[in-house]
Parts: C-alpha cells; structure tokens; sequence
C-alpha cells in the first residue's frame, strides 16, 4: 500500500516529468523564463510586463502542475490559475483594453496639440509593421517556417512597439503566437536604446542632428479636453475596428484631462493597472508554453521583430527629413522621427540623448514626446486595419484557411 | 513540417502588399486629418475660449514632466513618487 | 484585387456605418452621449458616474465595433469589451452591489443615530416612488407609450434618488430601460439644487424655515457599530429581498465604524469603487442604444422622474410639518424633510442653503444628513418590496406578460 | 406600436395602487421600527458602556465632515484629500 | 387583490422564514454570525478575515434572501451577490492563490535564509496536520461523526495555521467543509496565544528557555532574490501538485525582493489583496449554511483542530530541543520552534513574549520569524502531498468513495 | 447518519498513516534540501557577488520591522501606516 501510495506520488514529480517526451522542452523554456527574469532585474529591461512574464512562463512550464491549462486527472476539471486569468481578459480582450486605458490617462498629449505635424512622424513609423509583415511571408519560403497572413498580421505589430496593441490583435489574431510576440515586442521595447541610435546616426548628417526646434506653445486645458474627443471622432468615422484601442485610450485621458474625476483616473493609472499587469503577465507568460516556443517560428518572430523596429525608425527619421524640404521654414529635427515608433517614452529620450551628442544645450525630449505618442495612435490604427481586413483577406485565398491547419 | 506550395505563399505575400498599401494609406489619412483637425481646433479654442489659454503645460522648462506608459518602470516610478509627494504636500 | 479589399474596408467605416439603417439613430445617441459629457464637465453633474456612462454611450453607438455586443462578423462570436463588463456586473447585479459596500463605508449614521425620528423623513420621501410608478402606468394610456410593471417599478425607483439601488432594481426588472432610467435618476440628482428649493420654499413659512434645531447630541463608537447590525436585523425579519442591498451597505458601514479593518473599508471606499465605478457607468452608458432609447418611452422616463423628485421633496417637507404639530417641543426645521429624497449629500446642502437664506446662522447641514441617510435606507426598503411583488403580481394579469411582449 | 387595451392598463394602475399602498406601509412600518430599536439601543448602550460615550463626532462644530456617497464628486474628492493629507501628517 | 398581495409578501417575510423548516438553524447560524464579529471587533481575532467571515454567514443564512445561492423563484436563476463571488474565486481556487501572492510580497525571508536550519523547525510542526488527519479519521468511529479521507486531509490542513493554505486545499478537497474549516482555522490562528504558551512551558526547561541566540547576519539582496527561485525550483522538481502555492507565494516575494517592479508588489499587498480577501472573507463566510454546519462533524473539526494546533507546537519544540543535542555549538532557542506552525507573525511574537518571560532582554522575534516563514512553505508542501495522494488513495478502497455518499 | 462499517474505517486510517509517513517525508526531504540549497547559494554569492552583500536587513536592531502576513491587523497596518509615512517623506 505505502508503495503504490509512494510510487503515485513519485510519478508525479518534476524529475519524472522532465525526463518524459516533452519534458526537456519545459526545462528550456523554464530557462527561458529565468533569462527573462535576469535580463529584467539585472539589465532593467521593461521589468514590469518581463517579470510577470518570465514568472508566467516557469509556472506554465512545470510539468504535472496544470498552472496554465487543464488538470486531466481531476474528475472536475480544474483549471490552474493562469489558465483562469487567461481566459478572463486575454481570450477576451479586456486585459489589453484595460491597460490602454491607463495609458491613456497617464499620457500627456500636449506636445503633440502644440506641434500637430508630428503626427506624421508617428505615420511614417509604422512601415515597420507592415515590413515585418511581409517579411513574414517572404521567410514562409524556407522550410520550417510557415507563417499564414492572421501569423504575419500579429507578427509585424511587434513593430508597433506598443505592448497592448500587439498583445490585443495577437489574441485576436493569432493566439497561439502570443508568447513569442509579446516577447519579441518587449524585449525590442527594452533594446530601443540600443538599436535606434545607429540608424539615427546613419540618416542623419551633423547638421540635422544639430537643428534647434521652436519652442513649443502652451496648450490650453479645453484643447486637452477635446482633443481625445477629436481623435475618437475620426477614429468612428473611418476606423471602427481601431474603436476599442483608440476609445480605452481616449476614455483614459479624458478622465484625466478634464479635471472632475481625478480619483478614477489615479484609478485607472494605478490600482486597475498594476492589478491588470500582473494578470496579462503571467498569461501572457504561460503562452510561452516548449511546444508553441521551440521552433524556427520563433526565431523568424525574434529576427522580423529586429527588422520592424528598424524600419519604423528609419521611416520616422527620413520623413522628418523630407518634411523639412518641403516646408523649411519650421524645421523639424530629424532624431525626433525615430519616436514615432511608440515604445513611449524611451523611444523619445533616445532622441533627445543622440540630440545631446551633437549638441548638449539641444532639448528633444519634449518635441519627441509628440511624434512618440502620434506612434500610439499610429499603431492602434495600424492594428485597426489589420484586424479589419486580414480575416476577410484569408479566405479570398480559394477557401484555404482550413487547409493551412495542415502545414501549421 | 510540410511546406505550403509556393503558388499559396506569393499569393500570400500578394496580400501583404496589398495589406501594407491599405495599412499605410489608412494611417496617414488619419494622422493628417488629425493635423487638420487639431489645427482647426487649437485656432478655433483659442479664438472663442482665449481665456481659458493658460498654459496648463510649460513644456520645454519641466522637461522632467515627460509622460509616460506603462512600458517603463522609471518614469512611472518617479511619475507616482512625484504625485504622491505633491499630494502629501497640499 | 486591391480593390476587393479596399471595398472591404469601405464598408466598415462608419461613414457607411451611419448611413445605413438605424446610423442616424446611432449619430443622435453619440450627440446625446456628448451632451452628458458636457453636462459633467462644464456644468459639474455628477461627472464620477456621467463621464464613464456619457464614454460608454458613444462608444456601443459607433457601427461596426461592437463594443458593447457581440461580433457578428467573428467566427468565435468576440464580445466587445463593455458587453464583457456589463455581462460581468450589470447583469449578474454585483456591480452595484459593491458600491453599496463602498457608500457604507463611506456614510456616517450618527446624525441619524443622535435623532431617529428623522427615519421618518427618510421615509415620507418614497412616496416619490409610488407616485412615479402610478403615474408610468397612467401615462401608458397614451398611445406611443407602454409601461409595464416591471417597467412602471423601474422608473419609479428613479425616485429613490440613489444611483446603485435605481440600477439594481432595473438591472432586475427591467433591463431594457437601464439607460434611460439611470441617466434621468444621475441627472435629476444632478439637479436636485434646481428642482428642490422652489418647491421647499413653497410648502413652508418664513417662519418654519427660521427654525432653530437643538445640537445633536454626540453618539458613542459602540452606538455607531450596533447600528449597521439592527438594521439589517430588522431588514432580515422584515423583507429579506431587500438584504442584498441594504446588507451590502451595512457590511461597508461595519467595517467602517468597527475600527478594526480599516485596510478593507479604505479599499471598498477607494480602490474597489472606483473600479466598480468605471466599470458600471461604461456598461449603464452601453445600453443607451438608439433603437432603445430614442422613443417617446424615453421622455416619458424622463418627465415621470422630474414628478417623482417633485412628490418626494414635497413629501419629506410635509411630513415634518406634520411632526412638528405632532410633537411641538422638539420642532424640526422642514427644510430637512426634503434631504430625504437621498441624493446624498447634495440634497441635504440643499436644506442647509435654503435655511442659511432664511437666517445665515442656522446651520441645518448635520441635521438634514440624518433623513439623507435614511432616505438611502428607504430607498432600499422600497425596491425590496418592488423586487418581491412585483414579479409575483405580474402573471396575475391573466397571465399577460409573455402577450405583453407583442405590444412593447 | 399597438396600444394595450383599457381594461388591462385599468388593471395595471390598479396593481400599481396596491404597490403603493404596500410599498409605503413597509417602509414606514420599518423605519418606524427602526426609529425605536434605535432609540433602545442608544438607551442601553449609554447605559451600560457609559465609558465609551466619549464624543466620537462633534456633529455642529465640524460642518465640513459630512458624509458623502458616490453620486458626488466634490465632497468625495475632499474627504479623500482630506484623508491623505491626514495620513501623510502623521 | 391588495390581500393577495400581501400574503405574498408575507410569505416571504423573515419571520415566515425562520419558523419554517430549517429557519431555526438559519437563526442559530445567524447568533454564530454575530460572535464572529464580536471576537474579530471586541477581542481583536483575525478581524480581516472574521468580519468578511462572519457578515457572510449572516447574510447567507438569511431565509429567502438567496444571498449566497440562485433565486429559485427567479425565471432566470439569478444567483446572489456572495454566490457569484464564491464561484468566482472560491470554486476556482483563485482568491486564495492571490491572497498568497500579496503574502509573498509581504514575507521578508532574511532570518531564514541568514539561519536556514530553522527550516527543520517548520518541517516538524507540520506533524499537527497529520496527528489531525489521522484523528479525525479515527473520530469516525464514533457515531455521528463521519469524514472519509478528502475530509480528514482538509481537517487535518488546519494545523498548518495558514488561512489560504487551508481554504485551497478544503476548496479542491471538501468544499463542504469549508465554513467549518475556515473558521477554525482561523479562530485557533487568533488563540495562538492562549494554545502555545502552556505547551511551550511544558516542553521546555528554564535553562532551554534562557539560551541566548547569536546575532543573525546581514542577508544580502542578491540572496533574497535567488532564494524564492530556488524554493520554486525545489518544489518543481519534487511536488509540482505545490506549485500553485508555492509558485505564487514565491511570484509575490521576487516581486518585493527584486525592488524593480515596485508598484506590482505595492498592489499585490494593498488593492489588490484587500479586495480579495473581502470577496474571500464573505464567500467563506457564506458556507457556514446551517444544514452543513450545524453536526457533529463541526465539533469534531473544532476539537481537532485544536489537537493540530498543539501537536504541531509541541512537535516544533521538541525537534529544537533534539538539535540541540545533535548540534550542540549552535544552540537554538527550543521557544522559536514553536514558530514553526506558521500563524505569520502571531506565533513568532508568542515565542519572542514567552522568551522575555525567561530574561526580558533575550529578544528572539527575529530568530523566531525564520521557523515562522518556514512554517509556511511547509503547510504548502504538505497541501501538496495532500492534492497529490489523496484523490488518487480514496478510491483504491474498491472503488468505494461513490458508495461513501450514502453514509455521509 | 448512518456509520461506515469497521474495516472500511480501519482501511481508511491505514491510508492516513500512510499520508503521515509519506507527508512528513516529503516535508523533510523538501526543506531539508532546502537548507542545503540556501546554504550552497548563500556561500556561493557571498563569494562571487561580495559587493552585494552590504546590509540590507538588520534584523535585531529593527525588531519593529517584522514581516506580517495577512492573518493579523496590527502588524499589516502599522507596517501600511509607516510605509505611507515614509513615501509622504520622501
Ligand atoms: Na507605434
Ligand atoms: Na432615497
Ligand atoms: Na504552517
């Protein structure tokens, strides 16, 4: 009796379910997750959404504990927690839609109301997403990867360089891949610093970088007030699949512009926000699951992903410099194009940093923060288009999408 | 893995360019009409709400206010510790 | 090809959307919405709830989005993200459940405590309610006009002038009318410093508005924890379908008064309200649906609430005209009576800058805070009643509901 | 729309008498009640914990702390300022 | 028809309901309900989680009022506030792991890890969870009393002085145990002061009581921070069924210990826990249903209990001593074993107070908090154990627990 | 109620014991392994990581500054309270 009782127990363990099929996968990704963890606490990389992720992703993979899914020995089905929290507001939606909305209110869109034509900075930055995006499909030619046009969709919104964004069209899209984008946008979010500069430098000549801005006016609180409005305007009347971004965000800061519900608004920022964080974290995490992770897919995710933010930036950076042919009378300072990537704000003090290279009396930072949320607005409209059209794209291709289940 | 025939990928890819063309084209219809409708709003609030023009936002001289997402820990860190601070002040 | 797409994307907009069957109506309700946001920002009413619900209304009109139903157009039947919330809160009741906590934890009894017969005020000014609700079903007589009774219920408890009991009771009885009733029941509360002094000046003397109240006594910690306890004994022994609500508001005002868990009571009051909050007013906001709100139903909520308001100040007024003759040693101000419409605290402010008019030196504020509470209590002993009888009196129409359908 | 008929509108303003009726009985006849549990309580409890009758609120003197509940912004904002800034002195 | 109404609502009245059959346990539930509260308010037991306990089985034990149950009059089988709760957090096994999180950010893990040898002391006060086990199973030979194994493993966690250690495994285990379990397990945490000292006095010497501790070393943060991943690591390889626990006892340490992601772990101790343990609290609460409550078997978990609670004490004293003799240079002060049982930071104190009886300048609170902690990763890998074996031992009985049914 | 038949009750204690010896086993096993861990990784990082390893806790002198988990008052919101006294002093 002991001895069944033990062996049962014995069957169970860790040490078993890492020698079973499969269980070396999970002690990867258990590694994986301790990379994230590290690469989070000791080099600073976006720890608030990287550890909950990593976290997520060694709970998710730990053999007989059904953190993440379904415990098939239980006669009632158990889910784990993760797979709840999952379930709850990624299957959903909500997780993303509810961060948005704390972005919003802690974004401050004054630099861009005082200076509008930055909004096409924001523009021009998200070339990347739709260069990954083919990217995507151009690496389905070799053998080993497949990435079917919902895959390359989520994948070229890494380029959005905005979290939620790429998390909420992910879910909606593709949501076997959310592990390995969420990631992949996360980590490049982090590396900003590290992969903008070059480029910056590359496009630029001295003389650029060293351009002087006019100072920006000041903007008035009713402007504030309204300009949400405006933007959620436009969005309903062109863009209605953009709405549930745009409107979270615009909800978001009108609560905080308009002054008279200052405590929903600390709301939103702080207790809603960090709870939410914690959730989408770990499920996002857990999505990172040896099966779904370990393969070439996603290291044609982490190279496009490299790709995407590369191609925003110099997309950002070179309309600047056509901006100022055409209108050389307000000249515009091309460093600040790379913000129009997202990646809010490190994207913006990166440009104001290279500014202070050439010049260390130049102040970007506050110029950059236009194009830098123009970014945010570009890649929610960006995602708008993606998640309009790609699932009525798929089946124009002879019905095929069934078909696909079989390469995938 | 199988692979998918070649014909599937280039019309796939066939897609995708259709998809950037939209994509970027959509983008910036919106981010200019958005231009325009700031500007039109910014000129139209300062002419019949002058007195409500006060700067609310001094941006170049507190360029530590900058805003901040929830993609950094530090800005929001020292964003919270600021507010905070102000709060316990009042 | 291109232009498949394109024509895709077209018919989604919402310049389409708008122009299709049923857009204009989706237009006015987005007018309407920012109306409300209006009214909350420039005018100062109640923006906590009418900002969230004026959001929410524009966004469940935008065509296409769906964010406050389900994606038709999904393989997986999406949810919008309000129709998840409302789904989570408004239909199951909680959200307004867990307001109620938080009010609790927010109220203070002992002006109530110090001078119970002001219970009675509390309670004069139901009649608000009753008369509303006759007056819904009187109205159904005109043509264009059908109230049921659990319509006629609804509406009436707009008289309660107590957001979360307005919306338990018609999340319950009525759902269909939950955004016009809790749009009339947060504007008219709004308005309570318009609608109740005309009417209080006219029901009393110069000389009753010059009264002078006796101090109230002070009330001793042990008093103010028995209190939350003997009411919901008595609601226990009484009318145990009005224990959700009034249980919840005794379970907040515990944890508030007992001392000991103040780390919870703090929460309900901050934290979880304030969520709460944004949650219930983005869902209440959501089910102003053009279809549903642009009919003449409407405006017959909107003028049976101005009555019930009306009747329920009067109401409360009189009453302590009444008690006053009845008990002339310990005279009460009839201004107070009307704060017994609850609307808490405006409508007790209301009493005192009525009576400071009469002679700056009376201060009536603590005094009418004792029928505002108690007209939160009689509110909820109210819609317990509705919520009893009313499902029961229906079918005795001959069993008529289901045939009542055809007629709505 | 159709129009319901006479007889069963009559019949529905009839129920809604009887709500009424009974409606206003209840909530009378429970605050009523409760008027004198209160008062017996208050009674008892003075009697029997006279130590704990140290004023816990002075009703009159501090005007400004009147109760609020969320259907308003301002006395909510300020309770809450006044909350933190309490705290944050301590 | 105003007579039909009436008795309609008659019927439906508290009185009716507790004359009715079952309405006098209802009241006796109730009477229970108000001790709660009494002891949380006036004797200071566990007040956060016994007023959410005790309010939630008032309002569940209120007739007709279907608080914590479905409205069977409701056609569309509306559930109660404290039902919805209760399926949310409580079914689901989420609210306890959550509350876990917020302890693990709040647990300083330093005196272990600085003295890791007190861990023993918190392996050997888990021998009280077993002694309980076995007796309750031994108390079913007594007439009346009848708990097969899922009971008697869910009595038995009681002796791990852990509330959600406690409430997780008697959710997964024996749901219907749950009111019963919670509230001993709880209420004996509060006695912990009155239960140990006589034991801890008994057990020990004068001299034993005397010994002084050497000063716990500084512990760095790098320590701390691989200290939750090496405990989560241990418990993967060995007893992943912990996971759960222990995964996010551990997620919400390295959330506090890591110092980058402070706002998360500020929430997960605050907002976030408040909330739960309020819908925890009132869910439990809601299980003290008379029908279930009101047996021998509670008795016989409440006597147990308090022998878990002993026996677990006197275990953590003895093993101190036994180390003592093994390793007699480092001497252990054999009061801090006692700590071992959990009850964070309650029985820490009670051996830091017994300790200064001895010598008032003996200070071993901090000494104490080592077994303390550890008491809590023990508990967890005891539930662990428990989740493992037990559902797979029971029907090793020939396929008896079906049969069971009958007799319980 | 009806009672259980002996030996299903005897059966049932049998498997109890079991649970004692393999509960108790697994207990130890676990922390006692997690003893050695600690201590491996103590000395390994005090070794490699020795600038680390500044004071971050010192525990006698503050014995105020216990951990609290969420079974007790007292402790969480003196622990909440001084917190927020030093973030308003900061
Ligand atoms: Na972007
Ligand atoms: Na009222
Ligand atoms: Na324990």
């Amino acid at each position: 009796m002991i001895g069944q009782a033990f062996s049962q127990l014995w069957q169970t363990t860790g040490l078993v379910g890492f020698m079973a099929a499969g269980g070396l996968g999970n002690l990867v990704m258990i590694l994986v997750g301790l990379v994230l963890l590290y690469l989070a606490i000791k080099k600073g990389f976006e720890p608030l959404l990287l550890i909950p992720i990593g976290f997520g992703c060694i709970l998710a993979n730990i053999p007989f504990a059904y953190i993440a899914g379904i415990d098939p020995t239980s006669a009632a089905g158990d889910a784990g927690f993760i797979k709840i929290l999952y379930d709850m507001g990624i299957k959903t939606g909500l997780f993303p839609i509810l961060i948005f909305m704390g972005v919003g209110a802690m974004t401050d869109f004054g630099p861009l109301i005082a200076n509008p034509k930055t909004l096409l900075l924001g523009a021009a930055a998200q070339l990347g997403i739709f260069f990954a995006l083919i990217g995507a499909l151009v690496l389905s030619f070799l053998p080993g990867i497949n990435f079917d046009l919902h895959a390359a969709a989520s994948i070229g919104i890494i380029g959005g360089a905005d979290g939620p964004t790429a998390i909420y069209v992910t879910s909606r899209l593709a949501p076997d891949l959310l592990g390995s984008i969420a990631v992949a946008a996360y980590s490049y979010m982090a590396l900003v610093p590290i992969i903008q500069p070059p480029i910056m430098r590359l496009l630029t000549t001295k003389k650029e970088r060293l351009i002087k801005m006019e100072q920006l006016r000041p903007v008035s609180k009713v402007e504030k007030i309204f300009f949400p409005i405006s933007v959620l305007t436009i969005c309903a009347i062109l863009l209605p699949s953009a709405t549930p971004l745009v409107g979270s965000l615009m909800f978001g800061n009108l609560a905080k512009e308009c002054g008279v519900v200052n405590r929903l608004s600390d709301t939103m920022q702080n207790a809603l926000m960090n709870i939410v964080t914690i959730f989408l974290g770990l499920s996002v995490g857990s999505k990172m699951q040896a099966d779904q992770f370990l393969n070439f897919n996603t290291l044609g995710i982490l190279a496009l992903g490299l790709i995407a933010f590369a191609f925003g930036t110099a997309a950002g950076v070179l309309i600047a410099k056509l901006m100022n042919k055409l209108d050389p009378k307000h000249p515009v300072n091309p460093l600040i194009g790379s913000a129009g990537v997202s990646a809010v704000p490190m994207a913006a003090r990166v440009s104001s940093k290279v500014g202070q290279e050439a010049n260390p009396h130049n102040f970007l930072l506050m110029h950059a923060m236009g194009p830098n949320v123009a970014g945010v607005l570009g890649s929610a409209v960006a995602a708008g288009v993606l998640l309009a059209v790609v699932p009525y794209m798929e089946p124009l291709v002879n019905g095929l999408r069934p078909a696909l289940a079989v390469f995938m | 893995m199988l692979q998918l025939p070649n014909e599937m990928l280039l019309e796939q890819v066939n897609n995708g360019l259709i998809l950037m063309v939209l994509g970027m084209g959509v983008v910036f219809v919106f981010l200019t009409l958005l231009v325009f409708s700031t500007k039109f709003l910014s000129f139209f609030l300062r002419k019949f709400f002058p007195e409500s023009a006060k700067p609310v936002t001094r941006p170049l001289s507190v360029p530590a206010a900058a805003p901040s997402a929830p993609n950094t820990a530090g800005a929001e860190i020292a964003a919270a510790i600021a507010a905070a601070v102000v709060r316990s002040k009042r």
